[in-house]
């Protein structure tokens, strides 16, 4: 069942359109990851859903309601920011208890809803303190508490682990997953960081101006990216793209400069086969040395530069005059100027029509 | 389930609410009671307002009179003169309290002090100071330099420097904290680069760090400007305009037609003028100001 | 019929202040100066003995910091129960404007216009046949005060006119001592230019030139010698470095000024200072150059309050003000003439009698605030604190402007 | 784990170099009089003598006698320390008839402050907070009006705010003075609460607004606990203020409820015969004292005021 569903939100701020008739399904129990860069419009579009910003046109539906014009505490959504939004001058407590009393709830269940959710967050010998005794960690459990009091259906997370240092952006993102799996609520998920976009996430929606680029689950948007700016937005470091040509029909293949590569294995989406083309293909599904061999497409290369980073080494290398990164062991012996054979599949690799960048 | 399409006048109704003193206070003070003594300045009212039209003939006779001719010189010396030396004392005061060093809050509050006494109070200790038969004058006159000569206050050509010298005391130390806290807001890395390359302290702060503090420069501007125009309470108190009128200021000429010479129209034109002679300062600086942002 | 009338009077007065029990009326004034403030107490004592109560509203620092405020709780409709004003032209506009009450009906009861004299004060009291203020007293401008130890210690005898009194200013200044004293306000200045004219040129050229704007005569070759007289003066008061008139009435009272040229309130401050007249000091109306005093004066007005107590207790005051008894009280403290020609001054000291002759006499001339609205006279103020204390205006600059002034004047 | 050859590297060094032990070492030597130090504490001595000299010389003046102001030197500390000027300025010096000297215009001053002040900062800091967090169609150009009220010449609005108080029967009274103070008074501080109150972070307030509160809610509830150092900034800004004003209070008011300052300047001005500077340099310190104190005792909270209300546009 649909939980929370957009229907052609549009938001403009004066001639600016920062949302473009924008659609979204989202389902029951779903965990939605809004991804892109900032000014994409993500967060826009979560404040939207949120009841903080008000629409120029289209319709918002939460549980089956519409509530396009309802005031953010009537839509049954809970709301996690980036800086905590932690009310300084309250208790733990009083920050959880807020917007209970705000309903007018009984102050039993206010207590009852308090002492579950600090036990679900471990936060239960905080309660009295105030924010500004608290640390990072603490300070975004206890607003993830402030969300889970409400007892809502939907879960709006924006941005909430990106002040937090690496270490526990890692802890908390594992804490917000185990979250999901014990809630099984609605959390629609805002972050530019796409590590916790690919772990978090059912589904990813990359934004980019105002528009969705692709909404799907996290392994087809990692290999299947559906046009060049999805491919090269996903992943650190980015794609290898190589502009070319395709030529033949049913052999077809990918040729630059003096190489080619055979698209025989490549599953093409679409019959069209255009001249001009960008060939594309990822550092991690490069292999190197002896493996090279044993790949259908395999060719030489100069190293410029070595980049150990321990578990794995990124290799900068030149192909046919072009920069060319390649993920290698961390143990690899590879030296800067050295020429080495390196070899993928092309089935593993995405292609795309250069003129509309989508992919073929 | 979809609720009425509400009204966008109920929109944030209670901030609207909220905001009719604010809205009142503009439209029917700042902007209604502007536009009432523009439109009677071109009246002749006397002692009441009239709505008898005679189009520019206060303007004229404004501009014909001695006394603004003279108020306008006045306030052209005093400001430029406060507007340079507040700035400098108030940049250089700041510069060596930037310096780390002790007792710096003892400084500030000597220097900051006289800005929360008020013009009337400065004034009158200004008046006493530069008394010639008991002030200063006399002071040093008895100590033995005989010809020492400093009346301000009675000597016609330099009163208004009499009136700056207070006028300076009361003010340079709101400036000096602003400028101190602009340059507390200056980055720490750019000492340090200057350090490193080798600059000396006064190219820094000449070609560095006074182009840094530009915002801080206009707001200060904007400040002393307005206070400027609005110069009264310390005439009143120190000189009451005189010797003569030599001391007079353009507000004061506003005042004295306005209530005492019962020619409200002439007090309507003056004022007229003094309001140009804002915007003039603040349409540049607004336009600068806000003008670029548009929406914080 | 006048017993009738005063039993009248009297009997209204009388029910009046038994009905209503005590109101509080304020007054509104600028006499803070020590004669003027004992004067005033007098109107107090007079006041309070009616049964109201004397509210006391005093604005220091001269008519021209008083009248703007008494003109603006008018019109911002808060008005004092009375207040100061000098007669003349400057309440004009609030009369027509319907703000001060007439106060006809105590005039008639109290028969004003068979005792005030000269008669011309309560004709500056009305418009349109009505009377709208109560004079109070008379004032005269043409008066120099001369200080017997000042002129003493020079060496020179004391002057008996203008003319000697400007040839003694060397004389002063050699021993010390300020020639002619003259306060900083601006008002000062133009007064004592209008007793240079009044006394030199005569009243009728001061009276045609203000009354009748002649802008001819204004320019004229009598003038000038007006505005050379006024260069001399200003010489003579050239270091006076005081401010309020009664600081230089001050210094010719401690002897370090030789003279100035004041109006008779001038003469409270001696009093208050214990001084006599033709001992300590010599006052010369007409600056000894004419007989001549001015009749201008201090005269309450009453602005409409829709309050019967307060109109009551204003229509008291009105009356009080004018008593006989008030009136010797008054203007003895004051040193102002009274506005009764029928009551007994010979408490007077030798200078009030002197002006009480003139009086008499009928050299009367209408005074400057009469003739001029407040806007002239504040240009003139302007005018003349500059050329005062500026040394380098010529007398024949100052003129040109003064014609300027005369010829736009309304 | 430890690499050999950078420790044989800094036995080495130890060993060779014997010659840079003489050298500089350790902190360096900070000398008490240099003459940088000569020239920055110098000229703020000297300015601070600038700063100084007229409050002695009026705590000085008011202690002495009429005879040795008049004799003497205006920096001479007083022979005969008599309070006589203080108890005159305070209880008797006249007016007039009125010889209450300033006690009178002291309450006034506090029974005008007091509610200006309140008033003022109450509807200021609904105005910022309505303008930093509620943007609603239009406020942007009031708020413009606004701060370019804060520039208009007061002789401007002079006879305006006259009408207006007669149309609202307010003229001559407290409240009318009240009124044009927190109208005079909003401009600066609504700019001073709005740049507060944009400061805090729209998070804070999106938060509070998913959890149900309203415009008031998050006003009393959020904002007011949160900003308590901007309103003793406001506070101290308006009490200085309010208290020095002289223009609005010898205009507006009538002589019961004028103020300090207009009642300093009629006490001064009413001259009885000679200027007593001992007891006008009392009533000035009297006058000047209460935003003195409140400056002193605030202190830092006063600079970081004036500066944030300033700096930011």
């Amino acid at each position: 069942m649909t939980s929370v569903s957009i229907r052609d939100l549009t938001l403009k701020f004066g001639s600016l359109e920062v949302l473009k008739s924008l659609n979204l399904d989202i389902d029951e129990g779903e965990f939605l990851v809004l991804l892109g860069p900032s000014g994409c419009g993500k967060s826009t579009l979560l404040n939207c859903i949120a009841g903080l910003l008000d629409i120029s046109d289209g319709q918002i539906f939460i549980g089956g309601n519409n509530v396009t014009w309802s005031e953010p505490s009537e839509r049954g959504i809970g709301m996690v920011f980036q800086s905590y939004a932690l009310y300084p001058q309250m208790s733990v407590e009083g920050n959880l208890a807020f917007g209970l009393k705000n309903a007018r709830m009984p102050k039993d269940e206010i207590a009852k809803r308090i002492t579950r959710a600090a036990e679900v967050l471990q936060i239960e010998p905080l309660l009295q303190r105030k924010p500004a005794q608290l640390s990072g960690g603490q300070r975004q459990r206890v607003a993830i508490g402030r969300a889970l009091v409400r007892d809502v259906d939907v879960f709006l997370f924006d941005e909430p682990l990106s002040n937090l240092d690496a270490k526990l952006r890692a802890e908390l993102r594992v804490e917000i997953k185990r979250l999901h799996q014990r809630l099984k609520n609605t959390m629609i998920y805002v972050t530019h960081d796409q590590i916790e976009a690919l772990t978090l996430a059912d589904r990813i929606a990359i934004m980019r101006n105002g528009i969705i680029q692709q909404l799907d689950t996290p392994h087809e948007i990692y290999n299947r990216p559906v046009n060049l700016y999805v491919a090269g937005f996903m992943g650190s470091p980015g794609m290898n793209f190589i502009e070319g040509e395709i030529s033949g029909a049913g052999d077809a293949s990918f040729n630059v400069a003096a190489t080619q590569i055979p698209l025989a294995r490549y599953p093409f989406a679409r019959a069209d086969r255009p001249g001009k083309a960008i060939f594309g293909i990822r550092p991690e599904h490069v292999s190197c040395g002896a493996a090279a061999m044993e790949e259908p497409f395999s060719t030489d290369v100069e190293i410029e530069v070595v980049e150990p980073m321990g578990a794995d080494t990124l290799v900068w290398a030149v192909l046919d005059g072009k920069e060319f990164r390649f993920r290698v062991d961390g143990q690899s012996p590879l030296q800067a100027g050295q020429t080495v054979r390196i070899g993928f599949d092309p089935a593993k690799a995405s292609v795309f029509d250069a003129a509309s960048e989508l992919r073929l | 389930m979809a609720s009425e399409r509400p009204n966008r006048l109920y929109r944030n109704l209670t901030a609207k609410i909220a905001a009719i003193p604010m809205i009142l206070t503009a439209v029917c003070v700042f902007l209604g009671g502007t536009a009432w003594t523009v439109v009677y300045s071109f009246t002749n009212s006397k002692l009441l307002p009239r709505a008898k039209f005679v189009g520019l003939d206060q303007y004229e006779r404004l501009w014909g009179t001695h006394r603004w001719v003279v108020s306008i010189e006045n306030l052209m010396i005093y400001g430029i003169c406060s507007l340079v030396l507040s700035l400098v004392i108030g940049f250089v005061l700041a510069a060596l309290m930037d310096q780390k060093i002790r007792f710096e809050n003892t400084f500030r509050t000597i220097i900051l002090y006289p800005f929360a006494l008020s013009f009337i109070v400065t004034g009158l200790v200004w008046q006493w100071l530069l008394n010639p038969d008991l002030g200063l004058q006399s002071v040093v006159r008895s100590a033995g330099w005989v010809s020492f000569n400093f009346d301000p206050l009675y000597n016609a050509d330099i009163v208004i420097f009499g009136v700056l010298i207070a006028g300076i005391w009361q003010g340079s130390g709101l400036i000096m904290v602003l400028m101190l806290a602009g340059l507390r807001g200056i980055d720490e890395s750019i000492w340090k680069a200057a350090r490193v390359d080798g600059i000396p302290l006064w190219k820094t702060y000449v070609f560095i760090v006074i182009p840094m503090l530009r915002p801080v420069f206009i707001t200060t501007l904007v400040l002393i400007t307005s206070g400027i125009v609005r110069l009264y309470d310390l005439i009143v108190a120190q000189t009451s305009g005189g010797p003569g009128i030599a001391s007079e200021v353009p507000a004061k000429y506003v005042y004295d037609y306005m209530f005492q010479g019962q020619n409200l129209g002439q007090g309507f034109a003056a004022s007229t003028m003094m309001l140009l002679a804002v915007l003039i300062v603040i349409i540049p600086w607004a336009y600068l100001e806000f003008g670029g942002k548009k929406r914080g | 019929m006048n017993t009738f009338k005063l039993f009248l009077a009297g009997a209204s007065v009388l029910a009046l202040s038994t009905s209503v029990n005590a109101t509080d009326l304020e007054v509104t004034h600028w006499w803070t100066s020590g004669g003027e403030a004992a004067a005033v107490a007098e109107f107090a004592k007079a006041f309070d003995a009616t049964g109201h109560k004397w509210v006391d509203g005093a604005i220091a620092g001269g008519g021209g910091t008083a009248r703007p405020i008494v003109v603006s709780r008018i019109i911002g409709g808060d008005p004092m129960g009375a207040f100061q004003f000098n007669h003349g032209r400057q309440a004009e506009e609030l009369i027509e404007a319907g703000l001060l009450r007439d106060m006809t009906d105590v005039a008639e009861r109290e028969g004003w216009k068979d005792i005030v004299n000269p008669p011309s004060l309560l004709d500056a009291c009305t418009i349109d046949g009505r009377i709208y203020c109560a004079p109070v007293n008379i004032h005269s401008w043409q008066w120099v005060w001369l200080s017997h130890a000042a002129f003493e210690k020079a060496g020179v005898a004391v002057p008996t006119s203008w003319d000697e009194f400007a040839a003694a200013g060397k004389a002063l200044r050699d021993a010390g001592i300020q020639p002619l004293a003259l306060g900083g306000q601006p008002w000062q200045s133009s007064g004592l230019f209008n007793v240079l004219m009044a006394t030199l040129a005569g009243p009728d050229v001061l009276t045609k030139i203000y009354g009748e704007k002649d802008a001819d005569l204004a320019a004229g070759p009598e003038m000038a010698k007006v505005f050379q007289a006024a260069s001399d003066a200003r010489s003579m008061a050239e270091g006076s470095n005081v401010q309020d008139w009664n600081q230089a009435t001050n210094l010719v009272i401690t002897g370090k000024a030789g003279g100035q040229i004041m109006g008779d309130w001038a003469q409270g401050e001696f009093a208050v200072a214990g001084q006599t007249a033709g001992t300590d000091y010599t006052c010369l109306p007409g600056l000894g150059m004419r007989e001549i005093i001015s009749t201008g004066g201090d005269a309450f007005y009453f602005p409409v309050i829709d309050n019967a107590e307060i109109t009551a207790a204003q229509d008291v005051l009105a009356a009080t003000l004018l008593k006989p008894e008030t009136q010797v009280a008054f203007n003895l403290k004051k040193g102002s003439l009274p506005i009764r020609g029928d009551i007994d001054l010979s408490a007077a000291n030798d200078c009030m009698k002197e002006g009480l002759g003139i009086l008499a006499k009928g050299n009367t001339m209408p005074d400057v605030n009469m003739l001029n609205t407040e806007d002239t006279n504040n240009q003139l103020n302007d005018l003349f604190v500059q050329f005062f204390q500026d040394a380098s205006i010529t007398p024949e600059a100052a003129q040109e402007r003064f014609v300027e002034i005369v010829r736009n004047k309304d | 784990m430890a690499n050999p050859i950078s420790l044989s590297v800094t036995a080495a060094a130890i060993g060779t170099t014997r010659a840079e032990l003489s050298g500089p070492r350790g902190a360096r030597p900070k000398r008490a009089i240099s003459p940088r130090n000569v020239f920055i504490y110098g000229t703020l001595l000297l300015v601070s003598v600038y700063y100084l000299l007229p409050l002695y010389v009026m705590i000085v003046t008011s202690l002495k006698g009429m005879p040795e102001i008049r004799l003497g030197n205006i920096f001479a500390p007083p022979v005969e320390v008599t309070f006589e000027p203080w108890v005159k300025a305070w209880a008797t010096a006249c007016t007039g008839l009125n010889c209450e000297g300033l006690s009178r215009g002291f309450w006034n001053s506090v029974r005008i402050t007091v509610p200006s002040v309140v008033l003022s900062i109450a509807i200021a800091s609904v105005n910022g907070y309505a303008l930093a967090n509620w943007r609603f169609k239009g406020a942007d150009f009031f708020f413009t009006v606004l701060i370019f009220g804060a520039f208009i010449p007061y002789q401007v609005m002079l006879y305006p705010i006259v009408i207006l108080l007669r149309e609202l029967g307010l003229f001559g009274s407290l409240w009318g003075l009240v009124l044009v103070h927190s109208i005079f008074g909003m401009p600066i501080l609504t700019l001073l609460f709005r740049n507060y109150f944009t400061s805090v972070p729209e998070e804070l307030f999106k938060a509070a607004r998913v959890d149900g509160a309203g415009f008031w809610g998050i006003y009393f509830k959020i904002m007011l606990p949160m900003s308590l150092p901007i309103f003793v900034v406001a506070m101290i800004i308006q009490i200085t203020g309010v208290w020095n004003d002289f223009l609005f209070g010898v205009v507006y008011t009538k002589p019961d409820v004028y103020p300090m300052t207009v009642q300093l300047n009629n006490i001064v001005n009413s001259v009885q015969g000679v200027k007593e500077y001992n007891v006008n340099m009392a009533a000035t310190i009297i006058t000047g004292l209460v935003p003195l104190i409140v400056y002193f005792v605030s202190g830092k909270l006063f600079v970081r005021g004036i500066a944030a209300g300033a700096v930011k546009g």
